[in-house]
């Protein structure tokens, strides 16, 4: 059940050049999310900043009853949040919403392609399934934007890490490693987040080769209960689509059905 | 002791109290379900209906601006037929009025929709008439006293329930615009739906909103709404569901003293799930402090 | 090296820079010379003036909405003639160009106050038709085309300056008199003007305004505002003073883009005295860091 | 010459029932405000609230370049200052702003009458001019919510107190008492400053006995510099007055002046 949470901050430090990690306590949270899901953030204080932020969850430590949240800075409420100090005030959170990523039972290994921001859910899902066998391919714009490698290779049997200018890993697209490997490895699923262009590549790799492949969506969200229809996104066969809402109906999506040419 | 009386009278219907979903933004309620206890809203207006499923506009369709929000959704939903057979029923478990808001292209099919309701257990029919008029050359029908008459009259003639009509706050004299629905037998008005605007993207150059122009609502819009209430409330003797931008119980008695016999809630719902009944909770508080035990002592009680 | 060019040009005069003071925030500029070099900007639209020195409404004249204002200062303003003996000689120490902000309660008083200001060092007259005009019965001039017509049309065959028309968004449709203007001979157009709103305290059941309604600012209005800054720019061929809850560079920015050739900044001036050099800079720095040199490649650069 | 000051905190701690002081670094105003003038507060954080908030300035300490402020908690941009703590952020000012209370130098002796917040700025009044002759008369609700009467007494010859319910000094409005003593003493200038009711008690009283008296005005400002003629008040005789500005003209007036009656 989705509930609303008075959530203190425990910790939130600077994890890789303008990302932040935010611990808070939360342990319904903590209990009850599936990798992919989010919690949606109201901002505290700036009164003029009406909508809730939704930010997926990145890793949850259930003893401790804590979620973490790694967010990139990018907008207003980004830049508020950061600045935020444990036990300066507590933020009010929905959640768990959307439905997360699905790993049935006879899955044995398990692909996570992350970019950007978008390799903050996938360690939830490196932590969740991690009796299986995963490999992680993780691609971040360079070094210093990099962030939680250390806690893959933990997780997961092996980590690919590629940057756009090389200065971390291999040089370029993760999704030019990822197909290297892909024709040999064939891997069963496929998790995917990280920046519209890559999901499109990441597509029409799975595509191409046949793996099975979820993939999670970010549209901008008003209500996130699926009350105001405004995080639409194109779902269907060509031809036959209809608009889904990201907040309850994904955020994430089998690949297959997600219409990109329906995107601006 | 018991609380306050908050129960309003609308065109003969009971209210429980007067906090409204407003239209939009709060699906068709089950949605909140896991928040909210629907029995304790006085109405829901659902999410706009069109006589068939419509897509809707491309993403992205929202923005934020300062205290407000633009959307240009573009009514998106799954046709009146589905709602009447899927939605209403389970809505129709608890006890909040259902207010379906409908929205035509034609007067005929604001009529085909109004037919379709009959016999429903629908409470109330909201015309909203913001939306461009297709064979009026996408001038919404809503601006333009003369098709505000014309189609309040043509749906008031076919629809069974009491028929609320919605009033768009682009117009120069809303007053006029209200005289007309009255005239035309317009149960009750509600107003204000959202003003008309816009936002760029200063590093793409581009429109924010895949639609270009969207809705602006929320705080921002407030002073306007309530202005535009006052107006309406000085011209008609109907009752009139106030909105725009309400996000506390003081803001509802703004909106009641300024002649609002009930009051709807919109984008604080997108803010938080549980908006209305915060509002209601306010609202109740209020009229304790001021010792005000019926809402009718409030309604139209501006002093100038 | 040299920052990019900022001086555009409206009906033949050059501004320095698009930076623009909106009438009634920055009084006759000379108040604000502890804090802002007023060489500086642009051009200063001065509070607006009328024939006979006006007292303007009683207090409260303000009051604060959410990311907004209110207000109804009712035109409070020592006469044409002593602006003219007065602060003009003052403000025009300064390179900035001035604007006469006019307001008739008849045509005949816009076209006497235009007949007083040639010969002055005045740059541009601004026509102010938000006003209601007395002797239509209390409408505003600018609401309807015809009268916008009207009222442009004979100003400009008695004015020497270049006219600037300034249009009021309470209309349902701002391209109709937008165009109007143009067709009666404005030089330039500027938007938007107030919205009509109010406020209540619900402690006093009194509206906190003792005129009522008063005018909403800020940037609580910048979408509608923008997005008849955009619908103009579609409509018109002379340039475009965009307003309406300019806080910063990028807001400006915004304004450029949907087809302002110069910006005014109204409300922020009460923020804080240095707004307008502040979103000056910050306009400069946008520019810089999109490689832009000439503010015209900024004017209309909407993408669709 | 007024300017725009960027303030530490230096201190901000309630002294009365829903009554705040808060000290500011600002060495600028401390050496330059004379009493009766005020600071323009800009709210932080929450950008919805775009108006500064006027309020008098209570006490300097030029030494230390520090000034006070003691206000009331009635909406929501005192209530963000009162939750302010010291360092946590720095405060954006402008000042000092308006005319302040006049006291010409053949001036020997004093009277300060004030009411509730009106107190605040008498202090500094009091600070200013401790080499004359002082009697100060504070008028309170109650008990619980008065402040700063030992600085009074250390400043004042002498000090009258009264609350409306009797729970400190006497019984009663402060004008009550202050017309017990003033047809024996006859004060050479009184300056004034308090709720209107008051004010216009005031006014009656300097007429009716014939003493000079100035009076602080309070109205809703914009700029504070005269700019946007907003803070409007009747000034002049019967019949013959003009709106001028608090924020300029004022606060400060001969209450002579004054046009009660055009105030709503
Ligand atoms: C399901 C989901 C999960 C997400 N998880 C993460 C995460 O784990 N880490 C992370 O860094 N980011 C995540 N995002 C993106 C994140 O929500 C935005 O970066 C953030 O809302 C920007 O807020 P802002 O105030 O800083 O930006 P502003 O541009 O000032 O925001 C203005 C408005 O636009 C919305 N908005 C702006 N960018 C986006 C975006 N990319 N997606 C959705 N809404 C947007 C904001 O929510 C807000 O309503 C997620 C988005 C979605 C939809
Ligand atoms: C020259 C001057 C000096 C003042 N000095 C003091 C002082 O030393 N101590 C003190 O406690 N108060 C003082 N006040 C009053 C103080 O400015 C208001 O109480 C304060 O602005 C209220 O702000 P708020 O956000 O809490 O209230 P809100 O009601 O939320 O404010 C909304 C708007 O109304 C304005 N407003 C509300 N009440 C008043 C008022 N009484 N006067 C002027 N504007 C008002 C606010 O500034 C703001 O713009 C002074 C006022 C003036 C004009
Ligand atoms: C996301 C969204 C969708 C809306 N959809 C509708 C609609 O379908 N029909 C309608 O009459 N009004 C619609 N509205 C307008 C609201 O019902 C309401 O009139 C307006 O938002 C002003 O109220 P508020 O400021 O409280 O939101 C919508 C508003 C929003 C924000
Ligand atoms: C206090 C105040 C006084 C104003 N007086 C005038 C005026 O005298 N003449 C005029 O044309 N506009 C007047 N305006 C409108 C502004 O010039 C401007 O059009 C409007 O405020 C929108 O811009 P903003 O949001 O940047 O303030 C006034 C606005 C304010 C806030
Ligand atoms: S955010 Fe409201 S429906 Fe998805
Ligand atoms: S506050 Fe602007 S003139 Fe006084």
């Amino acid at each position: 059940m989705k509930k609303r949470i008075i959530s203190p901050i425990i910790q939130n430090i600077k994890i890789a050049h303008g990302t932040y990690k935010m611990t808070l306590f939360a342990p319904y949270i903590a209990s009850n999310v599936t990798p992919g899901q989010f919690v949606h953030i109201k901002i505290p204080r700036d009164s003029s900043l009406l909508l809730r932020r939704p930010i997926s969850v990145n890793g949850v430590d259930k003893n401790n009853g804590t979620i973490d949240l790694v967010y990139r800075v990018v907008g207003k409420g980004t830049s508020l949040l950061s600045k935020l100090k444990p036990n300066e005030l507590d933020l009010d959170l929905l959640g768990p919403l959307g439905n997360g990523y699905k790993v049935e039972e006879n899955i044995k290994s398990l692909w996570l392609v992350g970019g950007g921001c978008g390799v903050a859910p996938l360690k939830l899902a490196a932590q969740k399934w991690s009796n299986l066998d995963i490999t992680a391919f993780l691609g971040f714009k360079n070094k210093s934007e990099a962030y939680q490698i250390d806690d893959f290779k933990n997780l997961c049997s092996q980590v690919f890490i590629s940057t756009d200018d090389g200065s971390l890993g291999e040089k370029g697209f993760i999704t030019h490693i990822l197909i290297k490997h892909i024709s040999e490895l064939r891997p069963k699923l496929i998790l995917g987040c990280g920046p519209i262009s890559m999901l499109k590549i990441l597509k029409q790799i799975s595509e191409r080769y046949d793996v099975p492949c979820q993939i999670s969506l970010e549209e901008r969200m008003g209500c996130g209960m699926g009350g105001c229809f405004v995080c639409s996104c194109a779902i269907g066969i060509k031809d036959s689509w209809d608009y889904k809402k990201v907040c309850t109906d994904g955020p994430v999506f089998d690949s297959r059905e997600v219409i990109f040419d329906e995107w601006p | 002791m018991n609380g306050p009386n908050l129960s309003v009278e609308i065109a003969g219907v009971t209210l429980d109290n007067p906090i409204v979903a407003a239209s939009g933004t709060f699906g068709f309620g089950i949605e909140y379900s896991d928040y909210v206890d629907l029995n304790k809203v006085g109405a829901i207006s659902v999410k706009g209906l069109t006589l068939e499923p419509r897509k809707g506009n491309p993403p992205s369709r929202i923005v934020e601006t300062p205290s407000g929000i633009l959307n240009s959704v573009g009514l998106q939903n799954p046709g009146i037929d589905h709602f009447i057979n899927h939605d209403l029923p389970m809505l129709k478990q608890y006890r909040t009025k259902v207010i379906a808001n409908i929205n035509g292209k034609t007067i005929h099919e604001y009529c085909q929709m109004a037919l379709k309701l009959q016999n429903t257990e629908v409470d109330f029919i909201e015309l909203n008439i913001s939306c461009p008029n297709v064979s009026q050359g996408g001038v919404s029908f809503g601006t333009d006293p003369d098709m505000v008459y014309r189609v309040t009259k043509a749906v008031k003639c076919c629809c069974q329930q009491p028929l609320i009509v919605k009033l768009t706050p682009n117009v120069r004299d809303i007053k006029e615009v209200a005289h007309a629905a009255e005239e035309a037998g317009a149960d009750a008005i509600s107003l204000i739906n959202t003003l008309v605007g816009m936002a760029i993207d200063i590093n793409t150059r581009k429109p924010v909103l895949a639609n270009v122009t969207g809705g602006l609502s929320g705080p921002a819009i407030k002073p306007v709404a309530l202005y535009m209430v006052w107006q309406v409330a000085q011209t008609v003797n109907i009752p009139i569901i106030g909105m725009g931008g309400i996000m506390t119980g003081e803001d509802a008695v703004e909106f009641i003293l300024a002649g609002a016999t009930a009051v709807a809630v919109g984008t604080a719902n997108l803010v938080s799930p549980t908006a209305m009944l915060d509002v209601l909770e306010e609202l109740i508080k209020y009229m304790e402090n001021h010792d005000i035990d019926d809402i009718h002592q409030l309604i139209g009680g501006l002093v100038l």
